[in-house]
């Protein structure tokens, strides 16, 4: 069954396993065609986005916090204005909604991140004013001639210092530096039996402390973008994108601008890895675009790409199980700490994705898990392949090591012992379908020549699940541990909501226009939760309400809420 | 803004130069702090340096300011410097970097000039001056003028010359350190040591600690353990994204000891 | 600002473009010149996207001052292979799946070139060396160097 | 001096498509005169073959060839609606999306070619060459080319169709988390092998064995380059890559690729890959998405391999020198396992 398909290493196609679920009597599937962008790619002709030339084209460039964490006095822009060839300086003030977060287009999680920062940098490396200028050399020149007067603030850097009391507040609408999951508590659960039970009639417990590193995602190509003024009152916007219309939604929500306006081109792109869904680059380019009236191009270099866009976020994992003398892992207990960084971007969600993975590929009767998105005074983090999962899967692997090593049993005899197979129940409360992780494991212990007992070398995922394994716990112990007043669940981590998208709008829950950026604070800066009015049409006047701070706060922060599924929506 | 002149001589250039202007060889450290907005305003170069500038008198080597790391590694004559060159940059910059230049390169790049530490190289600048040590340059490299080439003997024994680099990543890496040394026996004792390392501080350093100790002595395991021991007086290693000072600190003696039994069993 | 008149040998055919003053060599072949095949990585000598040859040896366009080529022969991945028939080191890669975003491909293959033509049938440990100089964050290199080696053991077209 | 050899391993699942859905993807197909298909879609091609691999699901599906079928992406204004190529999303949403979209323009080009022959579009099927003919009876044929001429001059049709993949969007219970993430998971496992200098704490990884279960390979070679390129940042990430070398102090964070570790060409291990295919039943042809998970089980393989080769365990990432010789010398020297 081995077909050679390279001249290198060797790859082979193990058509033996799981062969009567397969038809392999494909036309075109399964064959081994040409990449039908190749002949670009090797004659260099391929088009990125860097590859459209305009006349007249523009530059920008960022002038960025060189602090971790500080507010701003004043942004002073007269000097960089003065310097040769600089057509237009942009502050906050130019952007029309100044603040936004990526995940609002899923109608998840708060608006917390100025585009251009008018109050206070949270991160080294923030953007305060962007500069536009006839070339790059200018534009950077009078980057660095934007003056902002800083009052420098405390900061911090480590997940755990950060969600200690007293800690420096990074962001004020998140208290204690952690997300806030479903208007009720700051930190994801998962539930799944009595782990504290079970870890009594463990015969061991092993305990780990995990920690993954942040990463670049370090495409070839930085990113960036390049907007032009179109035809019939447009703009076109080439770009290094992953996600076509997620930056396409952001530009229109940040410009106030209906996205039949908008014309965005894309899909050759020069490597992305996650890095390039953050969507920070078309908005500014076409706001360039529509006060200079010419082609404005905005990318990153190599040094903003590696310290000023957005990592994979460091992640540390605790992890506790209860193991039986043979091998069987009764209990595994999580408590995670997802570093964000300045901003939420995308982590909050990683979250989720991640403790919808837990425990792994096993099956495990008791699982717990508290997984806190934090807050630190570091770049904010975004998605990277693996996004999620790689962090927790190193900590978790890393951990069957030391479990192997406590029971004294090989390290793949373990994981096929408790590995998942069809039909098992698994933490998320849904039935296991379509494992293969022991067919993987018995397939690399034969070709590196481990010995494995011949029990586990006759199982398989097909058989051997369900039945007990596939039954939901008797009793889960349930807690309220991290609650949190004075959200509401809309805003936050319930995508969509219950009643659905059309017939619920979301409720405005904003900070104040001025926040104060120092803890302790009394209590969260945030208004009182209040019901979501029912079938409400977009237009529709609110209902009537207590005045209050929301109704007071200028226009640009935030009056317009857009999402893909339910479009813009005035507050 | 940038201005770029452009002379036909070393002797014209270096009558240009001033505190507000930078020479132009390799362009692989200048053309990047050009890009970055981070050079003086004016640049001043050669209409047509040459890579491959080189000349020898009796034993002296005299290596001109155009001198790439390729054109070393296509001089014979330059043949026990060729492990060195050879681990500057990749390919490209080997086309383009000057030996010259190197001797001005900071943390963590210089390891060409490491070797020329160890070689007891001097630098002839251009027009009057006497030659110097290349410590010199090291002393305050922004208070040398043109260059207008290096020289030193060449080891009587080429095998007295040993070269070390190690780096995270292969074959292309900068350094977590670089070793030279330059042991030239007499009578089977080593007489002159000059052991210099590269990356273990802000410039190439030699090891005081590591010369003593095999001054006079052969060069067997008891002289290069003690060597070993003693590498890291005179070094002052930073901490950087590729390794901590400890860690410096840790492996200069490892790696010095490797070194010198690979040139022991020459 | 004054501009600086180019004249130069692009892939075999003369050019004449101003450059500005500082400009590198990559930004002026792109902006000035038209050729789109080098690549921005990085503009620090770090990434190789940019490679060219210039009389014949490699080296990174966005280290090199765009003026210092008057008079000089400039290659760019836009003069592999004639008309509509590729390089074959082009058609290695084709067929190797050597390129995935395609982004380091021009940079790579100028720098294949160049060992080639100084040394057809080079070592494993030679074409690694040679393309050291070249970032790729997809392919794990390995294809790269599988491609480079077909068309040095001839089992490459040409 | 010793070096110590180790083996690590490491087994992992990874959910394919964006969590908890409620995320679409569109795709339009349409034929010109000649019976050539242009597939349009607003996905994006970052190198993971995204153009590729839904040509061949479209040609596929329609039942022609693979040169009679280009697909444009990604321009928002030819383009419908799609979030974006992440989460292994793309050839899980698009190629479903791809296939409903063939599927509805196949039917047209059938029905054209059933009025043509003068049969029942229900008894005609494609040849995947060019051709449609009566099911049993190759000889009652017509080109594609001829059917799709016919319906747009003669019979005045669109061959066309429009296609959508949504997976719901799940609810997630804040007090257990009950979820439904995605639909399907892939799977691996991987050994490592790495050598460990004990005076200097570096690590070499010297071969990886891996096993790879994706769904379906739509394209061998396509999923090669993942594997392949993916394990080899699963390297990187396990033993050189950190934009904060001092996590968590912000200093001395590299600004560029000499700082910026990542393992070059003279660092690679033979990697020994092994693909299994058991077929999503949501997955577009069985597929699942190789792109994302490849590199996951290296990180811990690594790790666990170099405990096995000297006895330190590295829980921080990446596995630098230094924490490797620090690790060595607090125990006094390495303390070889060799257990698997």
């Amino acid at each position: 069954m081995k077909n050679m398909t390279t001249d290198g290493p060797m790859v082979e196609f193990r058509k033996d396993l799981f062969a009567d679920e397969r038809d392999d009597n494909l036309n075109e599937v399964g064959k081994p065609t040409r990449r039908q962008d190749i002949r670009g790619h090797v004659t260099g002709r391929s088009p990125f986005f860097d590859d459209h030339l305009f006349n007249g084209l523009l530059h920008m460039r960022c002038a960025r916090s060189p602090h971790h964490h500080a507010r701003i006095r004043r942004v002073d822009t007269t000097a960089a204005e003065r310097m040769p060839g600089v057509v237009r300086v942009l502050t906050g003030r130019d952007v029309p909604v100044n603040l936004n977060t990526l995940l609002s287009l899923l109608d998840f999680g708060l608006d917390d991140e100025p585009i251009l920062s008018e109050t206070k940098v949270a991160y080294k490396g923030e953007p305060v004013a962007a500069v536009i200028a006839e070339t790059e050399a200018e534009a950077r020149a009078a980057a660095a001639a934007v003056h902002v007067d800083w009052e420098v603030l405390p900061h911090v850097l480590d997940v755990e210092e950060a969600v200690k009391p007293g800690a420096p507040a990074v962001l004020d609408i998140y208290p204690n530096n952690k997300f806030v999951y479903h208007g009720k508590y700051d930190h994801q659960k998962l539930r799944f039996g009595d782990v504290d039970a079970a870890f009594k009639t463990a015969d061991h417990i092993v305990e780990g402390r995990y920690q993954m590193s942040p990463i670049e995602q370090a495409p070839i190509e930085t990113c960036g973008a390049i907007a032009a003024p179109e035809q019939n009152d447009r703009y076109v916007c080439y770009t290094s994108t992953q996600a076509l219309f997620f930056s396409l939604g952001t530009a229109a929500k940040v410009l106030t601008l209906p996205s039949s306006r908008l014309h965005f081109i894309g899909g050759t792109v020069g490597g992305g890895f996650g890095g390039k869904v953050d969507s920070i680059h078309e908005p500014l380019a076409i706001l360039g675009t529509m006060l200079t009236g010419r082609p404005v191009k905005y990318a990153w270099d190599r040094a903003e790409e590696m310290q000023v866009g957005a990592p994979r976020g460091a992640e540390r994992w605790y992890i506790t199980d209860g193991v039986m003398a043979d091998g069987r892992i009764v209990a595994r207990k999580f408590t995670g700490y997802f570093d964000a960084g300045a901003y939420t971007r995308l982590s909050s969600y990683a979250i989720i994705k991640g403790v919808g993975h837990l425990p792994g590929p096993y099956t495990i009767p008791n699982v717990y898990a508290d997984v806190y998105c934090v807050y630190t005074n570091r770049t904010p983090a975004t998605a990277m392949r693996g996004f999620g999962i790689t962090g927790v899967d190193f900590s978790i692997e890393a951990h069957m090591d030391k479990v192997a090593e406590t029971v004294g049993m090989n390290p793949i005899e373990l994981r096929i012992l408790n590995a998942y197979r069809d039909g098992d129940m698994k933490a998320h409360r849904r039935e296991a379908k379509n494992c293969a992780l022991i067919e993987c494991a018995q397939v690399v212990a034969e070709k590196a020549g481990v010995t494995i007992s011949p029990a586990l070398k006759a199982a398989n995922s097909l058989t051997g699940g369900g039945g007990d394994r596939g039954a939901l716990p008797v009793f889960t112990a349930t807690d309220s541990e991290g609650r949190v007043e004075g959200f509401t669940a809309t805003s936050y981590a319930k995508k969509g909501g219950g009643s659905g998208p059309e017939n619920l709008p979301p409720v405005a829950l904003r900070p104040t226009a001025a926040q104060p950026a120092t803890r302790p604070a009394p209590q969260p800066r945030v208004e009182t939760a209040r019901p979501a009015p029912q079938a409400a049409a977009p237009d529709n006047p609110r209902p009537s309400e207590p005045a209050d701070q929301t109704q007071k706060k200028p226009a640009r922060s935030g009056a317009m809420r857009f999402s893909s599924l339910s479009g813009f929506r005035r507050r | 803004m940038t201005t770029v002149e452009t002379y036909a001589t070393l002797d014209d250039a270096a009558r240009a130069m001033g505190s507000d202007a930078a020479y132009l060889a390799g362009g692989t450290l200048l053309m990047r702090a050009v890009n970055e907005g981070n050079a003086p305003d004016r640049l001043v170069r050669l209409n047509n340096p040459n890579p491959k500038e080189f000349r020898s008198s009796g034993d002296k080597l005299i290596l001109g300011a155009g001198l790439t790391m390729a054109g070393v590694l296509s001089l014979r004559e330059l043949d026990f410097l060729h492990p060195v060159a050879r681990v500057i940059g990749g390919p490209q910059i080997r086309n383009m970097a000057t030996v010259v230049g190197n001797l001005f390169a900071e943390h963590p790049y210089g390891d060409f000039a490491t070797a020329l530490l160890a070689l007891g190289a001097q630098v002839v600048p251009v027009g009057q001056g006497s030659p110097r040590p290349v410590e010199d340059i090291f002393r305050d490299r922004s208070r040398v003028g043109l260059i207008s080439s290096v020289e030193f003997h060449r080891p009587r024994d080429p095998r007295a010359f040993g070269f070390l680099k190690v780096s995270r990543v292969k074959p292309k890496g900068v350094s977590v350190l670089s070793i030279a040394a330059l042991l030239p026996r007499e009578g089977g004792r080593i007489r002159g040591a000059r052991i210099a390392f590269g990356a273990m501080g802000a410039t190439p350093l030699r090891s005081a600690g590591a010369e003593r100790a095999l001054e006079g002595q052969s060069l067997d395991a008891t002289s290069i353990d003690r060597a070993a021991a003693a590498a890291i007086e005179g070094l002052d290693p930073p901490t950087d994204q590729i390794a901590s000072a400890w860690y410096r600190r840790e492996v200069a003696g490892v790696h010095l000891k490797r070194l010198l039994t690979g040139m022991e069993r020459i | 600002m004054a501009r600086t008149p180019v004249t130069f040998n692009l892939n075999g055919s003369p050019k004449a473009a101003f450059a500005n003053p500082g400009q590198n060599l990559l930004d002026f072949l792109r902006r000035d010149v038209g050729d789109l095949t080098p690549k921005f990585g990085c503009g620090q000598g770090t990434c190789g996207a940019c490679t060219v040859t210039i009389n014949g040896q490699t080296q990174l366009a966005c280290l090199v001052l765009a003026e210092a080529v008057n008079g000089q022969d400039v290659r760019t991945a836009g003069g592999l292979g004639q008309g509509a028939t590729l390089d074959p080191l082009q058609e290695s890669f084709m067929d190797h799946f050597a390129a995935q975003c395609g982004y380091c491909t021009p940079g790579m293959l100028v720098s294949a070139r160049a060992l080639l033509d100084q040394n057809p049938r080079p070592t494993r440990d030679e074409v690694i060396e040679a393309i050291s100089g070249n970032l790729c964050r997809c392919t794990g290199y390995e294809p790269i160097i599988t491609a480079i080696l077909a068309v040095a053991e001839g089992r490459e077209r040409a | 001096m010793a070096i110590h050899k180790g083996r690590g391993f490491a087994a992992i699942n990874y959910p394919i498509g964006m969590n908890l859905g409620g995320d679409p993807s569109q795709a339009l197909v349409h034929s010109n005169p000649d019976g050539k298909f242009t597939v349009a879609l607003s996905a994006i091609d970052l190198g993971q073959g995204m153009k590729s691999v839904t040509r061949q699901i479209a040609a596929e599906t329609l039942g022609v060839p693979i040169e009679d079928v280009y697909v444009d992406t990604a321009d928002s204004d030819t383009g419908p609606h799609d979030m974006g190529s992440f989460a292994s999303r793309g050839t899980h949403r698009m190629g479903n999306a791809v296939i409903r979209a063939s599927e509805e323009a196949r039917q047209v080009m059938l029905e054209a070619a059933a009025e043509e022959l003068e049969v029942d579009a229900g008894d005609l099927v494609t040849d995947g060459k060019g051709s449609i003919h009566v099911r049993g009876a190759p000889s009652r044929s017509i080109t594609t080319m001829a059917a799709a001429q016919a319906a747009q001059f003669r019979q005045g049709r669109t061959i066309a169709g429009r296609g959508i993949f949504l997976v719901p969007l799940s609810e997630v219970d804040p007090e257990t988390g009950e979820m439904s993430p995605v639909t399907t998971f892939a799977h691996a496992a991987m050994l490592v092998t790495v050598e460990v200098d004990d005076e200097t704490g570096e690590v070499a990884v010297t071969d990886m064995q891996s096993a790879y279960e994706v769904g379906r390979a739509l394209n061998p070679k396509l999923v090669e380059q993942q594997l392949r390129g993916g394990a080899w940042m699963g390297m990187s990430h396990a033993a050189w890559e950190t934009t904060e070398p001092y996590y968590p102090a912000r200093d001395h964070g590299p600004e560029d690729f000499n700082t910026y570790l990542m393992p070059g060409p003279g660092d690679l291990a033979p990697h020994h890959i092994s693909v299994l295919e058991r077929p999503a039943a949501d997955g577009p042809y069985g597929g699942k998405g190789p792109g994302e998970m490849c590199a996951n089980p290296v990180l811990p393989a690594v790790v666990n391999a170099v405990y096995d080769a000297v006895g330190v365990r590295i829980d921080e990432l990446p596995v630098t020198p230094e924490k490797v010789l620090r690790g060595i010398q607090a125990m006094g020297g390495a303390k070889p396992r060799q257990a698997l």
